[in-house]
């Protein structure tokens, strides 16, 4: 018997309850890792500098992200006077409303299956798939980046102001890059669904029935336009080596230099809330989704987690980037190679 | 691109996180570009200079731990160099004594070094370094507790001699941790010096010639990495330097980098020192044989009644110096430290000028950043080395 | 408050409800306290000591903050000059309520050694100081009890939540 | 080239400028007059070698005149030598060249000696106050500039 | 259509909700004493040096007008990626053509010089 899907049409309740139970699942599961990624961080960064990480707020440190968020939401709100208040107040929430939107066109993982007045449904873990979502994802990650220049122009410091700017230049010129980087994986898959690109990512590796044990992961094919997209991505969320624009050194705290309280801690999940996001695409993109040993969600969610650890690791590493170098990696280096990695897909693809 | 920009001024310090304490920089920027760099220091101005005037001479040996607080031995070492060749006593130091303080002044300018390093990478955004780095400044800080009883303000040498011998066992701890330094030398290069982002951001930023640092009067490791080969230590020995055998690092390539492998340099040769030091460290006095000056053994102050009246002398009075005036210039972790001392007879110093390595270094900052971007800002102040509580006093 | 009739002030009450409230109010400040990255003199190296990895004040929770605005502690690590006054002040000015002070070090708490033209005989003259640490510099360890007597202290505050909604003010309690 | 030497040949160009010549504990000091200053700096820098500026000081002897004495701490990388050179300063219109166009670090040690010390150089690119606040009043290293400054009761309660 | 796009919209309202509304609530909650100086500018506690909403420095223009133009560009490989397999040769060879003429664009930008930031 072939599973029925849950149309608005026909089973208008039951598809509403579905969607609202997906949506807050997903919800609840992204604020809760954003919480204790910025825990995790501070804990695998404090390993790695032979020091212990928090320990001392509830058993392990556990209630830590729970005793900042509460804290910064007692705090008083400044607004200074000289800044452009409704832009001021509307800069935290562009950066982290797009980063949650972002996951709604994520697939967790493959079909739930279930049956309701006899007739057996199938339910995708998905919020919804989109036939055009990566599109999508790249335009909520253009939207960000009007946060940050809210942010920027709104606070009338000098601070702000160049972080602001600095990261505008940035975040556009690797989206740029990123966008580019990963068309090779639409000529692949011939979709633009993620859902129908991890199906794509299922099959064995390069269509060969010898190697059936290696799924056909685009990170076996694609290895550039995988390394492109991850250093890309970085740059995008502002994530060391790439953090100019909050770099404290240089900057103070960059764009969110006059914002406090819960203001301020809207910036903060937005960096981790935009760092799931992309490890989410990666995963999706080049890894197979939730293909994988194990039941569909548990894998991706390891290959988001494995992401996340990448990418606090190379914070404890690496020292930061200078403007002119970032924009000559973006702009001279990246650009071209994904231009070119384009024209060699395309002839391989040809002559297969 | 020939664009008609205007500048926008900004204010870095004195609340700012690299700035190392409370510089104030006033940069003028066209976009990311510095169009000029204007110091602004004085903040930490606590008048240790006109201070001195009002002490005697050992009650002014505190006083000059707080100058470079990252390297308190060194500046204790260059002023009771400077009183004892105001006194004409440098001949009579015990050889005990001579040891005792080059190994501390080593140790002090690996402490220094290490902090050093600890913010310069911390600057250019290598946060690991930072905790590594301290890690074995705490190595130092326990053997400065258990030589003089602080972690930081040692106040540890006395005007011929020192405060007290070192602790039983103690040698074998310095020895430890001096053997353990070129390993931890090559852990951070390891992290950094291959490092092609760490390479960026220093080779070729922030670069003054021989001709322009001399002029400027920059001095120590930064002159050394402008090729000029020059270090106190062995070209006007002191305390006994001419003893052991150590390469001054020299490069040539004037820029962040060099500089930066330039201190690492010197971080393997204290360590030789220090070990060399240590092998050559025989048991003997630890103070010089000078009544007038020095204070007499704590076992002759409770059993001898001239003893008694002796050390409440030296204690209250202080001692008196000849009229005359010396100038005594020691090679500091940052570059020469020099103590100008004027005495007029009487037990208080007439005037002590010290002369701050940092802020003859620091005048160089705005040629060095001119024309450079922002970010290069941060490296070239790492890369001075700076302290305010020097350059201040 | 004076000696005679102690003053009624406007509160939430004692209710459970409120005292529980201001409870968790409290322990997220006391166990959140990010100071701000303000370092004067010598205390500073030792501030950036403890920070770093042999004491970790990460483990308090307590991360160091460049910004004025995101910080709770301002901690004046060093001697306070003259100069130097009219800075510390605005940075203060700055920081979002509710925000402490600690003043660390001989020279913060007093001027110290420095009793000289420049210097200002402790820091307590111009900004309301919650704890003081001797030493010069503390120890680290020294600094991280000053810390926890300041988390002490935000423990036994009253009315933090009504203060928080507008009712009254925060009530100081002896820790 | 000895010490004597090199006061020999400055005496050969300036012997009307050079007051006195004092060896102490290994070290000479020139005293000369204020006059001619920067023609002698350029001489030691040029001719004799001597580079580095380590230090530029003012000394304050109260009482006596002139009261103050302008200090160069000289240094030659090249021989590793070091001299001494004093110009006396009347109190009365402090004042004395800069010597900042002969060697550059003598810019910062100079607006030092102005700030603490009072003493004006003239032709100097940028004469202001360095470490203490632009609207400070008075020169803190002067002997009758009260540590505490003027404005404080001297504490009583201690010897020093 | 809606049974795709509702959800989308739903989980919009929900996160601009929950941002809207956790810094409206902050704002209701928490003392507020302002102050002039508090609410001035932060600037590492100095007394400000001219205003920060002065002209800015071009060349983070141009590096917006350069994104706007080879942004618009890149999209436009989206679609032909998607139907690569199926246009074939021709498909390959017409996009070889724009890609080369974006190149040159790029060239031409880089050669007169607007990707320096030095």
């Amino acid at each position: 018997m072939t599973p029925e899907v849950l149309t608005l049409s026909e089973t208008p309740w039951l598809f509403t309850g579905v969607m609202l139970v997906k949506i807050v699942v997903a919800f609840v599961a992204t604020l809760l890792i954003v919480a204790y990624a910025t825990y995790a961080e501070r804990k695998i960064i404090g390993r790695m500098q032979t020091r212990m990480g928090p320990n001392m707020t509830g058993p392990k440190g556990l209630l830590q992200p729970i005793a900042d968020g509460l804290k910064l939401f007692f705090k008083e709100d400044i607004i200074p006077s000289q800044s452009h208040w409704f832009a001021f107040i509307l800069a935290p929430m562009m950066i982290l409303a797009p980063a949650f939107i972002s996951i709604s066109v994520i697939p967790f993982g493959g079909d739930l299956q279930f049956t309701y007045d006899g007739i057996l449904y199938a339910v995708p873990m998905q919020i919804t798939d989109l036939n055009i979502g990566v599109l999508f994802i790249v335009a909520m990650a253009g939207l960000g980046v009007y946060g940050i220049v809210l942010a920027g122009l709104a606070s009338n410091s000098k601070y702000a102001l160049l972080g602001g700017i600095r990261s505008t230049a940035q975040m556009v010129s690797y989206e740029l890059a990123v966008g580019l980087s990963i068309v090779v994986i639409f000529m692949l898959s011939e979709t633009l669904s993620l859902r129908g690109i991890v199906a794509a990512q299922q099959l064995p590796l390069w269509g060969l029935d010898s190697v059936s044990f290696i799924p056909n992961w685009y990170i076996f094919c694609q290895p550039l336009a995988f390394g492109l997209f991850v250093v890309g991505s970085m740059a995008e969320i502002n994530r060391t080596p790439f953090d100019l624009p909050e770099a404290e050194t240089e900057l103070v705290s960059g764009f969110c230099t006059e914002y406090s309280a819960m203001k301020y801690a809207l910036f903060f999940m937005a960096e981790y809330a935009n760092m799931i996001t992309v490890s989410a695409i990666a995963t999706t993109l080049f890894l197979g989704g939730w293909g994988g040993p194990f039941f569909g969600w548990i894998n991706f969610l390891i290959k988001v987690f494995a992401f996340m650890f990448f990418f606090i690791w190379i914070r404890a590493t690496f020292p930061r980037l200078r403007y002119d170098q970032l924009m000559f990696l973006g702009w001279k280096i990246m650009l071209p190679l994904a231009l070119v990695n384009i024209v060699i897909t395309g002839i391989a693809i040809l002559l297969w | 691109m020939a664009a008609n920009t205007e500048t926008m001024t900004i204010n870095m310090g004195p609340q700012h996180p690299s700035t190392h304490g409370v510089l104030q920089l006033i940069l003028e920027l066209d976009g990311e570009i510095v169009v000029k760099a204007t110091p602004h220091i004085g903040f930490l101005h606590r008048g240790i200079e006109k201070l001195s005037e009002h002490r005697t001479y050992h009650q002014t040996i505190p006083l000059t731990d707080r100058l470079d607080y990252l390297a308190p031995m060194s500046n204790n070492l260059g002023y009771v160099l400077a009183v004892e060749k105001l006194l004409g006593i440098t001949d009579e130091i015990p050889e005990r004594v001579q040891r005792i303080r080059v190994i501390m002044a080593e140790l002090t300018r690996l402490k220094s070094h290490l902090v050093w390093l600890a913010c310069h990478a911390l600057d250019i955004g290598a946060m690991t370094v930072f905790l590594y780095c301290f890690r074995e400044r705490e190595c130092v800080t326990d053997i400065y507790e258990k030589v003089s009883g602080a972690r930081m303000t040692s106040n540890y040498f006395r005007v011929g001699g020192l405060a007290d011998d070192l602790p039983n066992g103690l040698e074998g701890d310095i020895r430890a941790f001096a053997e353990s330094i070129p390993e931890h030398v090559e852990e951070y290069e390891g992290l950094l010096t291959g490092n092609k982002i760490w390479q960026k951001r220093t080779i070729g930023v922030g670069e003054i010639s021989a001709e322009a640092a001399i002029d400027i009067g920059i001095t120590g490791p930064a002159l050394r990495a402008s090729g000029v080969d020059w270090d106190l230590r062995r070209d006007n020995p002191y305390s006994g330097y001419e003893d052991y055998d150590f390469e001054v690092p020299v490069r040539e390539g004037c820029d962040t980098f060099d500089r930066y492998k330039v201190r690492l340099d010197e971080m393997r040769q204290s360590a030789r020192i220090i070990l060399q030091a240590l092998d050559k460290l025989k048991p003997g006095p630890t103070l010089a044989d000078c009544p007038k000056i020095v204070l007499p053994p704590k076992q002759e102050v409770v059993s001898n009644i001239e003893s008694l009246i002796h050390h409440f002398k030296i204690v209250t009075e202080g001692f008196k110096t000849e009229p005359g005036e010396i100038y005594q210039g020691i090679e500091a972790p940052k570059g020469e430290l020099g103590f100008y001392l004027v005495a007029d007879g009487s037990a208080y110093p007439f005037r002590m000028k010290i002369r701050p390595p940092s802020f003859v270094n620091l005048q160089g900052l705005p040629q060095m950043v001119e024309g450079k971007l922002l970010a290069d800002v941060i490296a070239v102040i790492g890369t001075l080395d700076i302290v305010l509580g020097e350059i201040d006093r | 408050m004076g000696v005679g009739q102690p003053v009624e002030a406007k509160t939430l009450g004692s209710g459970f409800v409120t005292t529980s409230l201001d409870k968790l109010v409290n322990w997220s400040r006391a166990s959140s306290m990010w100071p701000l990255t303000f370092g004067l003199a010598c205390c500073a190296i030792e501030m950036m000591a403890t920070g770093a990895a042999r004491f970790d004040l990460d483990r308090m929770g307590i991360l160091f903050r460049a910004s004025p605005r995101q910080a709770d502690v301002i901690i004046i690590a060093g001697t306070v000059t003259k100069k130097m006054v009219p800075v510390i002040k605005t940075v203060y000015e700055q920081m979002p309520e509710p925000k402490y002070v600690i003043a660390m070090g001989a020279c913060a708490s007093s001027g110290g050694i420095f009793d000289t033209y420049s210097t200002v005989q402790g820091v307590d003259e111009f900004l309301p100081v919650d704890v003081y640490i001797p030493g010069c510099p503390p120890r680290p360890e020294g600094l991280l009890y000053g810390l926890m007597k300041l988390q002490d202290k935000i423990r036994a505050e009253r009315n933090t939540f009504g203060a928080a909604i507008g009712v009254g003010d925060v009530i100081q309690n002896k820790a | 080239m000895s010490d004597q030497a090199i006061v020999k040949k400055l005496k050969a160009k300036f012997s009307s400028e050079i007051l006195d010549v004092v060896e102490f504990r290994g070290e000479t000091t020139v005293t000369v007059k204020k006059e001619q200053i920067v023609d002698i700096c350029t001489l030691m820098r040029d001719d004799l070698g001597f580079n580095l500026l380590c230090d530029l000081c003012g000394v304050d002897y109260m009482g006596r005149s002139p009261r103050f004495m302008v200090v160069y701490n000289l240094y030659n990388i090249t021989t590793k030598k070091r001299i001494r050179i004093k110009a006396p300063v009347e109190e009365k219109n402090a004042s004395i060249d800069t010597v900042s166009t002969v060697w550059g670090t003598a810019n910062w040690h100079e607006r030092e000696c102005w700030d603490l010390m009072g003493i004006k150089f003239n032709n100097h690119p940028d004469l202001r106050r360095i470490l203490m606040p632009a609207d400070w009043e008075g020169h803190p290293l002067r002997k009758d500039y009260p540590v505490q400054g003027p404005d404080r009761e001297p504490y009583q309660g201690r010897l020093s | 259509m809606l049974d795709v796009y509702l959800p989308i919209l739903v989980v919009m309202a929900i996160a601009f909700a929950f941002a809207i509304g956790s810094v409206v609530l902050s704002r209701l909650i928490g003392v507020k004493k302002p102050s002039a100086v508090k609410l001035a500018p932060y600037e590492c506690g100095m007394p400000l040096l001219g205003s920060a909403q002065e002209r800015f420095s071009i060349k983070f223009y141009i590096v917006a007008m350069l994104f706007i133009l080879f942004d618009i560009e890149a999209v436009f490989l989206y679609p032909w990626a998607v139907m690569f397999k199926r246009l074939g040769v021709f498909g390959f060879i017409e996009m070889g053509v724009f890609i080369v003429i974006l190149l040159v664009g790029f060239i031409y930008v880089w050669k007169k010089g607007a990707l320096e930031w030095e």
